[in-house]
């Protein structure tokens, strides 16, 4: 039996690969849940696109501070070293290249790195664009957390974005809740797979074709307290 | 003497007309102005165009602005409702009886801080490649397609910060600042509403906006 | 016998200009000595484009701070009120058209209100522009306080600039040895002249016409320590 | 462990090499990377791009860097030695051994600003209607003739502050970031003098620069 990852696995798995010393913007949803998992010994700041570098953990019930938000909005606290400043800074920062990182999450991903985040096209609902399309653009890079597939089935990883894209060519790592997989030149290069699933079936599970590295390894995560 | 401290919402407010812009601060529930958004909304003007990041946190804080159709142009990063059924705001644009522009928030922030530091335009490579900048003119610089955008300015920009002093000085609490420190310097007037008035003055270390970019300050702490 | 104006003189009397609540630059030179002589109940704040919003007097000997400077890179100190922030705040707050006044020195300026104070063209030496420029592009108003003529008796009042321009068209006030004139829709008007002077003498001094106010008064100061 | 404090003077300069562009902060006597230009000097590099708003301060600094003729190309507002009698620098340019670019101090400050926020060109009125912009590209925004400036970038910058910690962050004294801070975000390289390491880490409240900007931090105390 094929066990996909959960969201808090997903997460956990990208959290191994932010490095000591980085600095990281992560986007809402799975993405901010990776600053639960990253290794202990490293220091990595987490950049908020409303003007923190240096987040810590949200803030304990009752002793957040409204004015202090992240982000998400969340009342958070902030680790040794932090800063705050004003959004133009903020973005200054961001689109100057001066973040290492940014993990984002995304409706679809497209083989040559073309990413797909900012709307779903809602036929009652206003867009929504927030920081993504500046964090896409300015990041050193940009990595992904999405299930491999909608709900329907169909693929997220796909040759062209039906979605309206975000930002073009800028994915070079994503991480779904079947595989790991690197886009190098316009290739999808699957890194990781989960135990038991075959290489046809995630290639079914896939828009765009699959390349297998030669050190393609199984994908696995601990058991987490986060559910789903 | 220069005092800036006004008494009430109706002095902090004066001169707000139909169809006046007006910038907004707040990110989250930081930084937000709720009680001259709601002055805002007392007023019962019409036309009015409205900056802000978020436009669901002014509905959040009254309501009466899209309800009762006071405002006539957006200018947001995000025109989304928190629910699954449409706010009152996307029912209106959906109807076409708003108009909006929606930008990415960085090029937001980039265009109000050139509206007050007198850079008419600027180019970013943010939202090449998208269809926000489709008809657009466009540029390479290095090798790299970038947009042209330009400045953002306003009649009154509306802020929130812990604490003033007498001569406009802010000082900003945690993530406060936000887009209010930008707005202030491309707004024709700027006023604010702190929790505090420092009678003493505001040391030049803990003053995070100058004076020269505040018209009036309000008394009126945040409600827990 | 005519007097003219000593350069404290004529900063006195551009210092009786200041509005109070005003935000005002002083250029170096005659300008920046203007400071002294503001009207003791005028609150003023004077910007210094090296990134203080706030100048206080200068730092009394031996107890100034060499990381604490203005413009002229005097050791000074703080007003109540003050601010400091850095140099690209700074001429974002000079450009953005947020002070009210800027006073600058010139070698010439021209009926329409062309400003030359950036360069003599000194054969041996190097160019010097600092925030000259963004000063008289920037400020809501600029005032320039020079001498009515060089010391080899040429005007500096001219229909034309010579010397290289500064900006164009911004100087609507110039504070003299001999008079105070207003640029007025390219026209230069006389609306202070000092006792003993003629008119036909002030036009003979000056290079571009002169126009005479229907209220010129007699341009006086008071006498001032600091010599000529 | 981020810990971003070097030990040395060569350990601060590390890397620089010739031919490279170096900004360097300073304001009259503020700000002024000493021990960082002296270190600079004695490394003997030729075909240098320095970038500094007055080029006396970096003579007074270490005469050598002219003298011995390290520097190919100059991008300042302030070219000019503080004697009647020509500066080494100001006859190596008038001889044509030494390139020049002369700008206006705010066009400098937000040139180097842009270089560190993403901003490839921007509009400015400053200059224009001088013999500065002739020849250059122009434009008129809202009835303003404007100049087209592009971003200022560099491969290193040398600053100094009072305070730094292990991150990076710096806390400035007086008005000792003038350029600096614009500069730290614009070099690929950034490192700072200062007078004190902070062994606690500075709070967020005294940290005027994220030490995201800063790659190297060195403790020299200035010299009175």
């Amino acid at each position: 039996m094929i066990t996909p990852l959960t969201r808090h696995q997903m997460a956990w798995r990208a959290a191994q690969d932010l490095a000591d010393g980085a600095y990281v913007n992560l986007g809402l949803g799975m993405p901010v849940l990776a600053a639960n998992y990253a290794p202990a010994e490293r220091e990595i700041f987490y950049h908020s696109e409303n003007g923190v570098l240096g987040v810590g953990p949200v803030a304990p019930p009752g002793q957040g501070d409204p004015e202090l938000v992240d982000a998400g909005s969340q009342m958070v606290t902030l680790r040794d070293g932090a800063s705050i400043f004003d959004s133009a800074a903020s973005f200054a920062m961001i689109r100057g290249g001066h973040l290492d990182l940014t993990i984002l999450g995304a409706f679809q991903v497209a083989a040559n790195g073309d990413l797909a985040n900012w709307d779903a096209l809602s036929a009652d609902k206003g867009p929504l664009i927030g920081g993504a399309m500046d964090l896409a653009m300015g990041a050193k890079a940009v990595h992904v957390i999405m299930r491999h597939t909608t709900r329907r089935g169909a693929a997220r990883l796909v040759t062209e974005c039906s979605y309206p894209v975000t930002a073009r060519g800028v994915v070079s790592r994503v991480y779904t809740d079947l595989a790991v997989l690197d886009i190098d030149q316009g290739r999808l290069v699957v890194r990781e797979i989960i135990p038991g699933l075959g290489h046809d079936e995630l290639a079914a599970a896939t828009d765009a074709p699959l390349t297998f590295g030669p050190d393609c390894r199984e994908l696995t995560a601990p058991d987490l307290a986060g559910g789903i | 003497m220069i005092n800036k401290v006004v008494g009430d919402p109706a002095a902090a407010m004066a001169g707000i007309h139909a169809g006046a812009s007006i910038m907004i601060s707040g990110f989250g529930n930081a930084g937000i102005p709720g009680t001259l958004v709601r002055a805002l909304g007392a007023m019962n003007l019409t036309g009015l165009t409205l900056i802000m990041n978020a436009i669901r946190r002014i509905d959040e804080c009254d309501p009466s602005l899209f309800d009762n159709r006071r405002v006539d142009h957006v200018i947001t990063t995000a025109f989304r409702g928190p629910d699954a059924a449409p706010a009152s705001y996307e029912r209106q644009w959906k109807r076409g009886e708003m108009t909006l522009d929606i930008l990415p928030q960085g090029t937001f922030a980039e265009r109000i801080r050139a509206g007050g530091a007198g850079i008419p335009a600027f180019y970013t490579p943010t939202a090449t490649g998208t269809s926000l900048v489709e008809g657009r003119e466009q540029r390479d610089f290095n090798g790299r397609t970038c947009v042209l955008e330009e400045a953002l300015t306003a009649d009154f920009a509306l802020l929130r910060a812990q604490k003033a002093d007498r001569y406009g000085n802010l000082y900003f609490r945690g993530t406060q600042a936000n887009f209010g420190s930008a707005m202030a310097t491309a707004a024709q007037t700027t006023i604010v509403e702190v929790d505090e008035i420092s009678e003493t003055g505001l040391r030049p270390e803990e003053v995070h906006l100058p004076g020269i970019y505040v018209q009036r300050v309000l008394r009126a702490p945040r409600r827990h």
